[in-house]
């Protein structure tokens, strides 16, 4: 055993018995009363207050979605700035952007050779699957006030669509449908249409994000209608971006982001 | 005995039968054992959600991740498979130093 | 009641045929065989257990305008069985033809014709 | 034995969960030498601090933070009672008439949290092993004793 | 909370953080850790996050493994410890 490894076994235990003999003071697992859950005697409770008012302030029946775009927007919306932040670090670390400025050679659909059973029963599943898991995802990003779901949710799963074709026959396939440029694209667009909210209700002279103001534009019925759409918009924003950049971590990390022959 | 208990049960059955998955999946012998004992223990998880979404009599809600489970299971799998069909056998990779594959 | 006792049944028998894949699993000899038993046994016992919480949804179901709902979650049930259909069988699949081209044995008994051993032949 | 499972194990023993996976992931960290190691040790320990979080607002017997659009959960409850008749069934009418009652359901905030925290935590991931592939493509290993050997002896000769 | 659940879920998940980490195949170490990611649906599941669970469902089925077995497909597969 190398000695490293014994200091890391001390250093884990000693952190280890720290925590062990805090947890002993904390309120028990799943006590309604905990002071994480209810309210402190003298002031309301910021979750209790999420619970009880939220659907009467957006009409949204997920407290978790109406919570996430509405009441914590900002925090949503640099979220979605850090994984953008993160596909341009994977850029700007394996080098891939800019790398080839000339159309991709538009080849024939691979075609099957003859006995190749492994290609025909895998390729013909993915491209009946896929549509298929592309209107789910669609589902998920628009149904999210409803149901479980939402932007994050829905663009991991368009993404994997995409993970899903270019296992199926090669990346390039994959490229053909969401090419290096129109990832780009869709990843700045999804953040420009968040920021576009928030801009559009400074306009209307009040706070960022304050969507309720956003009413004659949206034609609804009422400033809870408009909050309830503008998290729509909001959503479909953080699914680009989220779908482009998860792609295109893909698809970097599995070619050495030369984008050819990957995985 | 009511249908919650019965599918607290079931549940549980369920979770017993993950653990010969486990027990392939840690003593192998090969990387594909492991690999379909995942595909396996994929299988059940998609079924317990819906079981989990009966005990919480809320099975609209959880048989959309199901429903994720059921379409997104076999990524990983295809991941591998292409994965084992682009590298050198594992025999060669693992038998050339003279390390047993564990 | 009557939906509470068939969804039952169908319950069990998955159970049952969960628990002879997870047999199979482990009392298998070799990968070809272990990969056999997890891709049809769970696929067939997956399908039955939720076909049996499906049913079990109908016990609510009264008059079709108050309750369409439900006919909805029925229809997602079935639909998680059927995808489960399509793609576990296909995930098996491309794992054994990776073990082939892996160069995994499978395990003949004595007496038996050994053709699978040979490696210039590819079926 | 049942008041030693009602006293302590059932309050506590999420929390020592999360401690011992905390540490399984923190001695990987640490003590293991490949570097893809490393980085399912901090998924390990990322994991367990997000658990910790989810913890903090899970109630007993509450239900999941969506109100119900059709009020099954409720008419479950009354088809129980036998005290349903037909012309109270109005599904759709449900919520919006009262507010829900907080002890009933669970905590929406630490989801919010830690939803994005995950997402997130993919990205980084990825950014992590687009390093460890630079790091391979720079130094030919992804041991660590072997990559601070190299870094010793003078880096690489190009 | 199903407290039967809970139990069996987190020693299950222990079991399977050290068996990913003891594996000296790489490929495996991926594919046990979305076994991993399993599990932690299955148990935000029954705590009542149903969108925390659906996100780790999506992310760890359809993102996490593939971008691991990426990586050691472009570096080396065989691991010392």
């Amino acid at each position: 055993m190398r000695l490293s490894s014994i200091f890391a076994i001390i250093a884990v235990v000693i952190t280890g018995g720290i925590l062990l003999y805090g947890v002993s003071d904390f309120p028990s697992f799943g006590d309604p009363k905990s002071p994480a859950n209810a309210a402190v005697p003298g002031s309301e409770s910021v979750s209790q207050y999420f619970i009880t008012k939220s659907y009467k302030d957006t009409k949204v029946p997920n407290l978790v979605t109406s919570v996430l775009a509405d009441y914590r927007g900002y925090d949503t919306m640099f979220e979605t700035v850090v994984i953008f932040a993160a596909g341009m670090a994977i850029f700007a670390i394996l080098g891939s952007v800019g790398g080839e400025s000339q159309p991709r050679v538009q080849e024939e659909e691979s075609s099957f050779v003859d006995g190749d059973h492994s290609r025909i029963i895998v390729g013909t599943t993915c491209r009946l699957l896929v549509p298929v898991i592309q209107v789910f995802a669609l589902y998920v990003i628009g149904h999210g006030h409803y149901s479980p779901g939402g932007g994050f949710q829905g663009g991991v799963i368009l993404a994997a669509s995409f993970i899903i074709i270019a296992l199926s026959s090669d990346l390039d396939a994959a490229l053909r449908r969401l090419s290096e440029v129109n990832y780009l694209r869709l990843a700045c667009v999804g953040i420009l249409i968040y920021a576009g909210f928030g801009v559009l209700c400074q306009v209307l002279e009040s706070n960022f994000l304050d969507y309720g103001v956003l009413q004659p534009i949206l034609l609804t019925d009422g400033p809870e209608m408009a909050r309830s759409h503008s998290m729509l918009g909001v959503e479909i924003g953080v699914a680009f971006t989220v779908t482009a950049i998860m792609f295109a971590i893909y698809a970097n990390l599995s070619s050495r982001g030369t984008l050819r022959d990957g995985l | 005995m009511t249908f919650d208990h019965f599918s607290i049960g079931v549940g549980l059955a369920l979770f017993v039968f993950m653990l010969p998955a486990m027990w392939r999946m840690s003593v192998g012998p090969t990387a594909l054992d492991r690999i379909v004992a995942v595909n396996v223990i994929g299988t059940k998880t998609a079924v317990l959600l819906v079981v989990i979404g009966v005990v919480f009599h809320r099975v609209e809600m959880f048989v959309d991740f199901a429903l994720a489970y059921a379409l997104l299971n076999f990524t990983g799998s295809l991941a591998a498979a292409r994965f084992l069909h682009k590298t050198k056998s594992s025999s060669e990779i693992f038998e050339e130093e003279g390390g047993a594959e564990s | 009641m009557i939906i509470t006792i068939i969804s039952a049944i169908l319950i069990l028998l998955g159970v049952v045929f969960f628990f002879g894949a997870a047999l199979g699993i482990v009392r298998f000899p070799d990968f070809y065989s272990r990969t056999h038993a997890a891709g049809k046994g769970d696929t067939l016992s997956s399908f039955l257990v939720i076909l049996g919480f499906a049913v079990y949804q109908l016990k609510d179901f009264h008059s079709f305008s108050h309750d369409w709902p439900i006919l909805l979650v029925i229809l997602k049930l079935l639909a998680v069985s059927l995808f489960i259909f399509m793609t576990s069988p296909v995930s098996t699949h491309a794992l054994m033809d990776a073990g082939w081209e892996d160069k995994v044995k499978p395990e003949i008994g004595e007496g038996k014709p050994n053709h699978l051993n040979d490696d210039s032949e590819k079926f | 034995m049942a008041e030693f499972f009602e006293q302590t194990l059932q309050p506590h023993f999420n929390f020592w969960i999360y401690v011992i996976l905390m540490m399984i992931g923190l001695w990987a960290l640490i003590a293991k030498n490949n570097l893809i190691k490393k980085l399912i040790g901090m998924s390990i320990f990322q994991t367990a601090i997000i658990l910790f979080y989810v913890s903090l607002g899970v109630k007993e017997d509450a239900t999941i933070p969506i109100l119900d659009p059709y009020g099954q959960a409720e008419h479950a409850a009354a088809d129980a009672e036998g005290a349903e008749t037909e012309g109270e069934k109005k599904r759709d009418s449900y919520i919006g008439k009262k507010s829900p009652d907080p002890d009933t359901m669970a905590n929406p905030l630490p989801h919010v949290l830690m939803l994005t925290a995950i997402v997130v935590g993919v990205a980084t991931l990825g950014v992590a092993l687009s390093i460890t592939q630079m790091i391979f493509k720079e130094f030919g290993s992804l041991e660590e004793d072997e990559i601070l050997e190299i870094v010793k002896g003078g880096g690489v000769d190009d | 909370m199903i407290f039967a659940f809970d139990i069996i879920i987190l020693v299950f998940l222990v079991i399977a953080a050290i068996i990913s980490l003891s594996v000296k195949d790489l490929l495996s170490a991926s594919m046990i850790f979305g076994i991993y990611g399993f599990l932690i649906c299955l148990l935000w599941a029954e705590m009542g996050a149903v969108d925390v669970a659906f996100t780790e469902a999506a992310v760890g089925a359809g993102i996490s493994a593939v971008l691991m077995v990426a990586t050691v497909f472009n570096t080396k597969r065989k691991s010392s410890d």
